[in-house]
C-alpha cells in the first residue's frame, strides 16, 4: 500500500481511458513515448462501460427477440421470452472483454496505467488520487497533456436521477428486469435507441420530446421512418411536451410535462429515462490550474490538432463537443498523439459520419441537400427506396431510402443519409468517396456484390446521374 | 484458377495496373488518352482527370513531346 | 392470339431477362434505343427467380430461427420452429414483388417484352418462338443484338437431377418441407450455401466435395472459418471423395463416393442436392446462324466491350463465363447498352468483389497476397482478428477477420479479404477504394462509425501499416 505523495514524471499524461484518451495513449505510446494514461473508473470510459457497447448489445439481443416473434409470416414460429437478468449479464460479459482487451492493449504497447483522478496542479504538473481511503496521491510531472475526460449525462432539475426511479441512460442500461412501461423523456438517439431496445422487450414505453419531431437533427423524411417504425413496434410519442415535475405512486412515478399554451399533461410509467444530453466532466481535472480555458457552455475549444490555449495540452473526445461521438474522440485521440510526435497531422477529415441504432438504423456523413446549398454548392440528389432492393426484400426489411447528395457541377459526393438496416456499416463506403473525393460516377462504375443493400448506394448514385436501373430516374 | 469468384477483371488495354479514379479511367477513353504514358500527379502516382487533360492537350500539341 | 409469323425491327435485341439482359435491355432504352427484350420463362431469370434471391430468403429466415435458437446465453428464450410450406410461400413472394418490379421498370422505360424463346435466323435476324401450342412465332430484325441466355446447373451423368431425390439448387430451394437428411454433393457457393439453410432448418446434413476443402477457391484461413462453423450447426464433411453412384432405397438415396486409391463410401439421405457447378445456355438461341463462336467449353468469348467475335453482337453474363455472378453481368449489359449508344464505356474495372451467404459470410475483392506476389507487387498485408471488434463483440459473432492486401511501395490497396457477418457489405468500401486508387493511408484517415465492423476494414488498413490501435502490430 502506498501512502503520501510520489513524484514521476511522463512524456504524456492522458487523462480519461474513454476512446479518446487510450487511443491517444496507445498511438503516443506507438511512437516510443513515455505515456501514462490515468483513469479514475473504467477503461474504456463512457463508450465500452455505459454507452455505445452495452446499447449496441442490447440492441443486438433484443433484435434476435423480436425478429424470431415477428417471424411467422416467414414461416418461422416461435414465441420468445426475455430474461433481462440474463441479457444483463451476457451484456456485461461483452463489456468485460473489451475493457479486458483495451487495458491489455494498453500494457502491450507499453502504456503505463495509473488508476486513480487525475487533477491539474500546474501547466507541468498533476496530482493524481488513488480511489480508497488510505490509497495516497502521486504527482506527475508532464512534457505535454491529453485530457479526455468524457462527458456526463445532463441531469434535468425537476427530475433528478435516483437510478431506482428517475434514471440515466447508465441506469437504463444496467436493469436486471423489463419495467412494465417506461417514459422516456428525450427522443435524441440515446432516447430512441433505448426506447427501441425496451419496447422490442417488452416494456409499454411512451417518449415525451420538448421539438416537434423524433431526432431533430435530422431531416423529417429520414426521422419519419425511424418513428413509424418505433410506432408499430408500440412505442407512443408525445411531442411539444417538456417534462417539468415528478411524483412517486404506487410501482412508478408520474411525470408531469408542459406542452404549448402551457397545457399540462400527466404520463404514468413504472420508470422514467432522462436522455436530454451530455455535458462535458470537467470538475475532476481543474483546468484552471494549467490554465486551459473552456467555452461558455463548459467544453473545451480546441484547434485543428487537437490543441487547447495551452500549446502543450491537448484535449479529444466529448470534452471539446460536438460531435459527442466515439470515433470522433478515437480520431481526434489519434491526431493528439501524432501532432505530439511530431507529425504532420491534423484534424483534417471531411466528414465525419454518424449512425443511431434504431429499427432501422440511420447513416449519415457529409452534406444534406440543405446544408450543401447553404455552403454554395448547386446539389443533385439521387435515391433509392430500399423497396427497389433485393437484398431489403430478403431480409423482409423495406423501409427507408439511401439518398446521395453530389455537387450538380463536378459530380463530387458531399454527402449520405440512409435510413435501412445495416445503414451504419453502409455509411463506411460513402465516407471513403467523400474523403477521396470521388463522384457520382467513381460510385457508379464501382461493382457492387448483389444482392447486397451496398448496390443501393451505387444505384442512389446513378439515379442522381439520371442512369439508375432499379428506379424510375426523375 | 480459371473458377476463381474473386478473381479480378483486369484492364483490358495493359498488364500492369493503372491507379486512376473510374471518372478519369472513362475521360481517358474519350480523349484517346493512353493511361499507361501518363505521368500521374496524386499519391503515389494517382493518375487525376487533370493529368488526363494535360496528357490529352499535350497529345495535340505534339504527340512525340509527350513523355 | 397471333398465328403465323409477324416481322417486326428494333435497334437492340436482348436475348434473356436475367440480370445481363434486363439491365442491357432498361440502359439501351434510356438512350431512346428501341429495345426489344425476349425472355423464354420469368423476368429476373435465374437470379431472381432459381438463385441470388431465393437462396437468399432462405439464409434470411433461417436465420431468424437460428439466431433465436442460439440465444439462451444472451438472455433470449426460443424454441422456433419451422414450417417450410411457410417460409416457401414468402421466399415465392419476394422473387414475385421482384420480377413484378423488373417487368414494370422495363415497361416504365420503353422496353418491348415478347415472350418466347429466340433463335438467330441470321447475322440480323432472329426468330421468336412463343410458348404453347398454337402461339406462333415472329421474326426480329436487329440492329444489335445482346445475348443474355445465362447458365444452368451441371449434370453429374451419373446422379441426373430427377427433382424427386436428385435435386438441382432450382429444386432444393422450392423444397416444401425439411427433409430428415439431406446429402450436399459439391461445396462450391451453392452448395455451402444450402447446406448452411437446410442444416439451419433441421436437416442432418453431410456435404462431400472431390477436392480437399470446402469453397476451393478460397485461402485455407478464409474457408476454416466457415468449415467450423458449419461443423458446429452440425454439417458433416467428406472431402476428397467425388460422387459416382446411387440408388433409391426406403425413404431416401444412397449416393456412392470414390475416394483416393478407389475407395468407396456410402452416404444414405433423404434426399441429394447436386451443386457441382454451372454451364452456359447456348443451345436455345442457335449462335452458330449468327456467326457467334463459343470457346472449347461452351462459353461466348467477348472483349472489353462486352462483344463477341460479331461486331454488332454482344454477349453478358453468366453466358460469357467467369466470373458467373449477377453483378458481373449487370456491369456488362450496361456497358453492352452504352457501347451500343456511342458512348466511352468498357469493362474496365480494377476488381469485381464475390460474396457467399454462408454463416459468416465471406466477401472477397481483389487480390489476395499470393495473387499480388504472383502479379510482380511487393505486398504488405494487415489483419484486424474479429474478437478485436466490439461490434463483432454485441452481434455475439466473432469468428472470422477483415485481411487487407496492399502494394508496399505506394500502399495502393490491392485487395480485401473479408470473413464476418456482412461480409457481403463491407467489402463494397474496399470495392471502392481499388477502384479509386486509395491507398492504405486513404483507409485509415476516413473516420468510420463507431461500433461498427466497417471500423475493422480501416484497423486492417492500419494493421498494415503498423499502427492499428485494437491488435498488436507485427
Ligand atoms: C447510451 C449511450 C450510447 C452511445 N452510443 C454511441 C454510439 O453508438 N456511437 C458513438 O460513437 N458514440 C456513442 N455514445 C457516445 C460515446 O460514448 C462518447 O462519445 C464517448 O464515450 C466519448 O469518449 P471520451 O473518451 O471523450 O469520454 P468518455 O468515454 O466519457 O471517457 C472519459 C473517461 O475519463 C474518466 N475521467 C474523467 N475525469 C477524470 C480524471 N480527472 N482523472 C481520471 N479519469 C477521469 C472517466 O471516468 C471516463 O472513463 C453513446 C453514449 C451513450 C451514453
Ligand atoms: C442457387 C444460386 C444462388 C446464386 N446466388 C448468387 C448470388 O448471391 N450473387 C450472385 O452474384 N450470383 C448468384 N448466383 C448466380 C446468378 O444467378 C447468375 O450469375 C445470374 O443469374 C446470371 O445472369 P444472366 O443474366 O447471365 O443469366 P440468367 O439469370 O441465367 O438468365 C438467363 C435468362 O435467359 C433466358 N433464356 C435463355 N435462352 C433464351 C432464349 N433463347 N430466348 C429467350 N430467353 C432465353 C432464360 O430463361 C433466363 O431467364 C446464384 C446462382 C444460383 C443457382
Amino acid at each position: 500500500m502506498v501512502v503520501g505523495d510520489i513524484a514521476t514524471g511522463t512524456d504524456v499524461l492522458v487523462i480519461g481511458a474513454g476512446p479518446g484518451g487510450y487511443v491517444a495513449a496507445i498511438r503516443a505510446a506507438q511512437f516510443d513515448l513515455d505515456v501514462t494514461l490515468v483513469e479514475k473508473e473504467a477503461y474504456g470510459g463512457t463508450c465500452l462501460n455505459h454507452g455505445c457497447i452495452p446499447s449496441k448489445a442490447l440492441v443486438s439481443a433484443t433484435d434476435v427477440a423480436h425478429e424470431a416473434r415477428e417471424a411467422e409470416h416467414m414461416g418461422v414460429h416461435a414465441d420468445p421470452a426475455i430474461d433481462m437478468a440474463g441479457m444483463t449479464a451476457w451484456k456485461d460479459e461483452v463489456v468485460d472483454q473489451l475493457t479486458t482487451g483495451v487495458e491489455r492493449l494498453c500494457k502491450g504497447t507499453g502504456v503505463n496505467l495509473v488508476e486513480g483522478t487525475a487533477e491539474f496542479a500546474d501547466e507541468n504538473t498533476a496530482r493524481v488520487a488513488h480511489g480508497g481511503e488510505g490509497q495516497g496521491s502521486e504527482s506527475i510531472e508532464f512534457e505535454h497533456a491529453v485530457v479526455a475526460t468524457g462527458s456526463r449525462p445532463v441531469e434535468l432539475p425537476a427530475l433528478p436521477f435516483d437510478g431506482e426511479r428517475i434514471l440515466s441512460s447508465r441506469h437504463a442500461l444496467a436493469l436486471e428486469s423489463v419495467p412494465d412501461s417506461l417514459l422516456v423523456v428525450g427522443a435524441g438517439y440515446i432516447g430512441m435507441e433505448l426506447a427501441t431496445v425496451f419496447a422490442k422487450a417488452g416494456s409499454d414505453v411512451t417518449v415525451v420530446e420538448a421539438l416537434d419531431q423524433a431526432l431533430p437533427m435530422y431531416e423529417a423524411d429520414v426521422t419519419r421512418v425511424v418513428t413509424q417504425r418505433a410506432k408499430s413496434h408500440g412505442v407512443d410519442f408525445h411531442f411539444e411536451e417538456a417534462a417539468a415535475d415528478w411524483e412517486e405512486r404506487e410501482g412508478g412515478v408520474t411525470v408531469v410535462t408542459e406542452g404549448e399554451d402551457s397545457t399540462v399533461s400527466e404520463h404514468d410509467a413504472t420508470k422514467a429515462l432522462v436522455a436530454v444530453g451530455r455535458e462535458p466532466v470537467t470538475d475532476t481535472v481543474d483546468l484552471g490550474a494549467a490554465g486551459v480555458e473552456t467555452d461558455a457552455d463548459g467544453f473545451v475549444p480546441t484547434d485543428d490538432r487537437a490543441r487547447t490555449n495551452v500549446d502543450h495540452i491537448f484535449a479529444v473526445g466529448d470534452v471539446t463537443g460536438e460531435p459527442m461521438l466515439a470515433h470522433e474522440g478515437m480520431k481526434a485521440g489519434e491526431v493528439a498523439a501524432e501532432v505530439i510526435a511530431g507529425k504532420p497531422a491534423a484534424l483534417d477529415q471531411q466528414a465525419v459520419p454518424a449512425a443511431v441504432f434504431t429499427d432501422p438504423e440511420i447513416g449519415t456523413v457529409g452534406l444534406t441537400e440543405r446544408e450543401a446549398e447553404e455552403a454554395g454548392f448547386s446539389p443533385v440528389v439521387g435515391e433509392l427506396p430500399l423497396r427497389a432492393s433485393g437484398r431489403a426484400l430478403t431480409h423482409d426489411d423495406t423501409d427507408g431510402f439511401v439518398r446521395i447528395v453530389a455537387d450538380a457541377a463536378d459530380g463530387f459526393v458531399l454527402g449520405a443519409q440512409i435510413v435501412s438496416p445495416d445503414a451504419s456499416e453502409l455509411i463506411a463506403e460513402v465516407g471513403l468517396a467523400i474523403e477521396m473525393g470521388a463522384t457520382l460516377e467513381d460510385l457508379v462504375a464501382t461493382v457492387h456484390t448483389h444482392p447486397t443493400l451496398s448496390e443501393a448506394v451505387m444505384e442512389a448514385a446513378a439515379n442522381a446521374m439520371g442512369q439508375a436501373i432499379h428506379t424510375l430516374n426523375r | 484458377p480459371a473458377e476463381d469468384p474473386a478473381a479480378p477483371s483486369t484492364n483490358g488495354e495493359s498488364g500492369g495496373r493503372v491507379f486512376a479514379a473510374p471518372s478519369a479511367r472513362r475521360l481517358a477513353r474519350e480523349l484517346g488518352v493512353d493511361l499507361a504514358a501518363v505521368d500521374g500527379s496524386g499519391p503515389g502516382g494517382r493518375i487525376t482527370e487533370m493529368d488526363v487533360h494535360t496528357a490529352a492537350e499535350t497529345d495535340a500539341d505534339g504527340p512525340e513531346e509527350a513523355e
